[in-house]
């Protein structure tokens, strides 16, 4: 293996190297929490028909893209996908917007004009995806091209899965960013599955960081069990990113803990590997990690905050049911832009 | 004859030619152990083992190349796309490489892209799109939209042993909403020849796909209402389609709606108003008009999706206006 | 105003807008020191450097892709296609995600690609082609396709200010044939207003890019030989087009032919016969006729090519059927 | 370095271990001769106004091309591309076809419908480039697949530029071949410019031929003006693709003598670049190995050599210009497939 395998991180004081305090720690662990409840809110209105369409989830990727999306700066832009509602979380995404966005209802991200994940914050820096992967990579490195000319301080981030990696748009993108070196980071979220399909008939054996080198930077491997591990070198790509060291290829070793989408059992997974999984659970672990190290957490503020997550979910899931859907009378509205738009604060 | 699901003719249509051709194979992603998205190839993997149905990495392009280096040994390729929408990744090697390949340098490229298409069920702007009128611009592909079992299984069979790439849309909306009887066996239906889906006097709907059960719906209420007697011709393929059929019901008629559910502008439905106004011009008594998608992406939400994908109310409002002009 | 070939009226107002707005910048293949392909940006990086004319890795998803990441952050990108025909290598990311980004995620995506496209030398199927009446049919792209130097400044002005992604398609076959007065200084065209290239009363010719000039000629030859009086409408723009300019003029004349280089089938001309056959039905005392390029891809030898692109006389023919009917 | 740098050939033993007898070495520059010769002739033709549209040469990547082409098998197959007229010739292509084809002929393999060397002899397992690049390398993937799936001892070459190797579908070819071990060989004429554009523009620092590992193959460099050195290398690889070792990337450091085409006099080249690689002519040095290993070579086959394949070319040039140019009336022919063509024997 070329790329860099990252160490674990064990100790409160190894996530205060990287910048973490005891509020942040906490913080990380409510928007886990809160990406957990989202989807598992979203699985059950799916389940009672509230919600048009397919459901997906990121079960088993929380700690991977909250790790990310926390190592963000402010005026860092990304690219997240179908299993990082993480990031829009640790971004600031309001989840009644959330909701809002899967009932198809007009104070959704997209209006009701698209669904799902599919959808973005663009005040928090956030760029909603398509469906077609990896199409918002090329995307990402533009976003940097632009920072770059503009020598502004500003990183973004693209994110792809495991099975995205095979396809043109992918390969397109990191070579002009390394020829470049533009500030961007690529993260794989590696699930091991694309759909049914494993790693092993998607590329070829070996690690997808590996590959960096040959786009002339580095690759690094983290387990995205591990969000303090996750964050640490998320936030050491992006700064390098930022200090004009170039892109780097960070690929996330997560878990896909449910089928590609609700109507999928993944019955073509491995025989056990749900349950070795679930031993695994990122939350789980973190859970265990404050647990040990916070004073007070498994007494008293782990409730609380599961509570206070609770109550805001149960109000979020209110006030996007309130929110209408949208007026079929507006369906042309959009495709065009009004060229007023284009000076609104949002567009910097 | 038995009775089949839409979703069941496609199947055994391909299960059936794989078992008389051993050149006939499978690519596409999550084909094999999955079966395919929408359960198209189950159990072919079993029956056919892990190379002629071969889950492809997640990469049009390598797909649908393959299909044209594969075809071009005299192989006879079915490549899948997940779902319709995600040709538009393969658009440039169809367009540039597939579509053009016999015209410049002779040689037949006898292979099968299948295209689960449409909308209907809140699939969203890349889970519901007809892609079929930007390809029926491009000389050089075959373009197949079936609307019944009994069509899909024919012209499926027909695809595959065409010597040209075909592009097949099966219509997700239809997989198994509709049924009927489909003929067991060796089975085909050439291209080329509309479909009279229900016969009529007084104006000519041209459409294909899902918008045909639509058509026919919203001929039956005129009918029913007020007598009207509506044609309801299935184009069954766009490249080639069938002028003469077309031409033949408006010199009966003298009316036409072409009904389509991609968008309207320089969709498909273009094509033939302009022909017909070109070469019916004598026979026409009325406007053509078309009832198709307004110029949007395909959006999510229910009543948005509604107001976007022509509705049986939508066709008889038109039919409404070619009656009483 | 001076006299400029078209070539250096699209120079001109891309470098003026350059100075004009830091925001804008270059990408392309060998765009930089080369002055791309057609030397429409010779002399560019000397003054505005290497990252403002920007030579871009061979590419085209790359480059179209850093336009979309790049204006979304509130940039001007110009990407330049070393050919129009290489488009197809960014069809999925302009019509996946730059088309539908907007009306999905109400991001504004102001950035223009420019497509040297068309035949007349040879170039063959890869160096020839008019791909704007495939991106017409895509609901969220503006579409450019100017004739003259003036209009090829003004317009491509116009296109870098506009918000959405726009693809500007300018004529190879015009670069350095076509010469023309052109405003000095700041100079757009709006979007959506035909020009009348040449006033008429007997019929109306709906064109636009190089097919102007041969419309033009054929109209002349017309007038020449028998005073038949032809209108010559160059729509400009496609996305948007002047359906108001292109009624009225058929309101007066009662005839219509569309003219395009690009191959007939579905191509952008059914639209405008279409729409014509579904709004003026009452006001047609003849057929419409489309006047294009067969279905075949562009061939390379020049008595093929000959025969492939819409000659002066085939323009005549067509404009004798409609004024003897 | 990850790739494996191929030594020189430097004797007739080298030569004869990897399958060279004289006669092959004396046949082998006849060809380098007959493929020089005909971008030679093509070139005047060009300057003379008889040859339409524009016109490239592969002049600098001879030997490269021979080297590969004389390396495959009968019945293997290959999408040479537009320096690699030498894969035509190697294979036994006719020369007057391609003049017929340059002139726009119907003898031309276009039949006048396309021109240059957009063309291919299909009877001899060559495919007609596209000028997308390097748009043939999924479709020579394709063919690996039917001899896969067929079980047939048959190799598959793709060829790509330096610079296509920018665009996605190489890297869906290369990494779909990987995943399934299919029996192909990428070669790279890696001339170091995409028309204007240097190595250093297009990809990050490194060989192109590192890119192998993360496909799951072995990537080899070799000197493309060394004819032996390449034949070599490229034996070796499609050897082991037929044996089922799967891909190779054979990265072939070639030269680009003329600019990207007749109009670029290629300006932008360094200073002295052209004058270093006139210095190192692949066909001067092969003729000076020969002359220095092959008895009487010097003396009086080498002349032998020359005047057959200038009266070849005479010939070729001849018979082009008494083919036909195509009737205008034929000009929708052959847009799709007459079905009884399907069983024509050439059809395998
Ligand atoms: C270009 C394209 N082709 C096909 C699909 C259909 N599809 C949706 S998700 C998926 C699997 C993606 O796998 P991976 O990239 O590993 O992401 P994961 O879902 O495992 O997070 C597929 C094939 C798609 N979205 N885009
Ligand atoms: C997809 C695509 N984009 C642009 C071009 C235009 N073009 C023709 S050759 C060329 C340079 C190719 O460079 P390289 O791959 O290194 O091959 P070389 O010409 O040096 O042999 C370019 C940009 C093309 N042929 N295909
Ligand atoms: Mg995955
Ligand atoms: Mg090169």
């Amino acid at each position: 293996m070329v790329a860099r395998e990252a160490a674990a991180v064990a100790t409160p004081a190894e996530a205060r190297a990287a910048g973490l305090d005891q509020e942040d720690l906490l913080l990380i662990y409510r928007h886990l929490l809160v990406t957990r409840g989202i989807e598992e809110r979203g699985h059950i209105l799916y389940r009672q028909g509230k919600i048009p369409g397919s459901f997906y989830t990121g079960r088993g990727n929380e700690a991977g893209a909250v790790g990310v999306g926390f190592a963000m700066g402010l005026d860092d832009v990304g690219c997240p996908i179908q299993r990082d509602m993480g990031v829009h979380i640790a971004r600031g995404t309001e989840p009644w917007r959330i909701f809002a966005q899967y009932l198809g209802r007009v104070d959704g991200f997209a209006r009701g004009r698209d669904g799902n994940v599919h959808m973005a914050d663009f005040r928090l820096g956030l760029v909603a995806m398509v469906s077609h992967l990896p199409a918002m990579a090329p995307v990402a490195v533009g976003a940097a091209l632009a920072f770059r000319l503009r020598n502004q301080p500003r990183v973004a981030v693209a994110w792809s899965g495991d099975g995205a990696t095979s396809r043109g748009d992918w390969h397109e993108a990191l070579n002009f960013a390394g020829v470049r070196q533009l500030p961007v980071v690529f993260v794989i979220d590696n699930n091991g599955f694309a759909y049914s399909t494993p790693n092993a008939l998607e590329f070829p054996s070996g690690r997808l960081a590996d590959r960096a080198t040959g786009y002339g930077f580095e690759g690094v491997v983290v387990d995205g069990t591990d969000v303090l591990a996750v964050h640490r070198e998320a936030r050491r790509a992006i700064e390098k990113a930022r200090e004009g060291g170039g892109p780097t290829l960070l690929e996330i070793v997560t878990l896909r803990m449910e089928g590609h989408a609700v109507h999928d059992d993944a019955f073509y997974v491995p025989k056990g590997l749900h349950e070795a999984w679930a031993k695994r659970d990122p939350i789980e672990r973190y859970r265990a990690f404050l647990a040990e190290h916070v004073p007070g957490f498994a007494e008293e503020r782990d409730d609380a905050i599961r509570l206070e997550v609770k109550q805001l979910l149960n109000e979020a899931v209110r006030r996007a049911d309130e929110s209408p859907l949208p007026d079929p009378a507006t369906v042309l509205d959009g495709v065009y832009v009004d060229p007023a738009e284009l000076d609104a604060p949002h567009h910097k | 004859m038995a009775v089949r699901t839409y979703l069941q003719a496609i199947s055994d249509g391909l299960r059936e030619e794989m078992r008389r051709d051993e050149r006939v194979f499978v690519i596409g992603e999550d084909v094999g152990v999955y079966g395919g998205a929408f359960k198209v190839t189950q159990g072919f993997q079993s029956e056919f083992g892990p190379w002629r149905v071969l889950d492809s990495p997640l990469a049009e392009t390598a797909i649908v190349g393959a299909c044209t280096g594969a075809s071009m040994m005299g192989m006879r390729p079915v490549a899948e796309m997940q779902f319709a929408d995600f040709v538009s990744c393969a658009w440039d090697h169809l367009v540039t490489v597939a579509a053009k390949q016999h015209y410049r340098a002779g040689s037949p490229l006898p292979f099968v892209v299948r295209l689960p298409s449409g909308g209907g069920f809140s699939g969203g702007p890349f889970h519901s799109q007809n892609p079929e009128s930007s390809f029926a611009h491009i000389p050089g592909l075959k373009i197949v939209c079936p609307s019944t079992p009994e069509d899909a299984k024919g012209l499926l069979v027909e695809a595959i042993r065409d010597p040209n790439p075909v592009l097949y849309f099966e219509h997700k909306h239809l997989y198994r909403r509709i049924k009927g009887e489909v003929p067991e066996g060796d089975w085909t239906i050439p291209f080329g020849e509309a479909r009279v889906h229900r016969a009529g006097s007084d104006l000519t709907i041209v459409t294909w796909g899902a918008m045909v059960h639509t058509a026919d719906e919203a001929a039956a209420r005129a009918a029913e209402r007020d007598g009207t007697s509506v044609e309801v011709l299935d184009l069954r393929t766009i490249t080639p389609w069938d002028r003469t059929a077309v031409l033949s019901s408006v010199a009966r008629t003298a009316k036409l709606l072409v009904l389509h559910e991609d968008t309207r502008t320089a969709g498909f439905g273009a094509e033939i108003a302009a022909t017909v106004a070109e070469e019916a011009f004598e026979l026409l008594d009325a406007p053509i008009l078309r009832v198709a998608a307004p110029d949007t992406p395909v959006p999510f939400s229910p009543p948005l999706e509604k107001a976007f994908i022509p509705q049986v109310d939508d066709v008889l409002r038109a039919i409404d206006r070619l009656a009483s002009y």
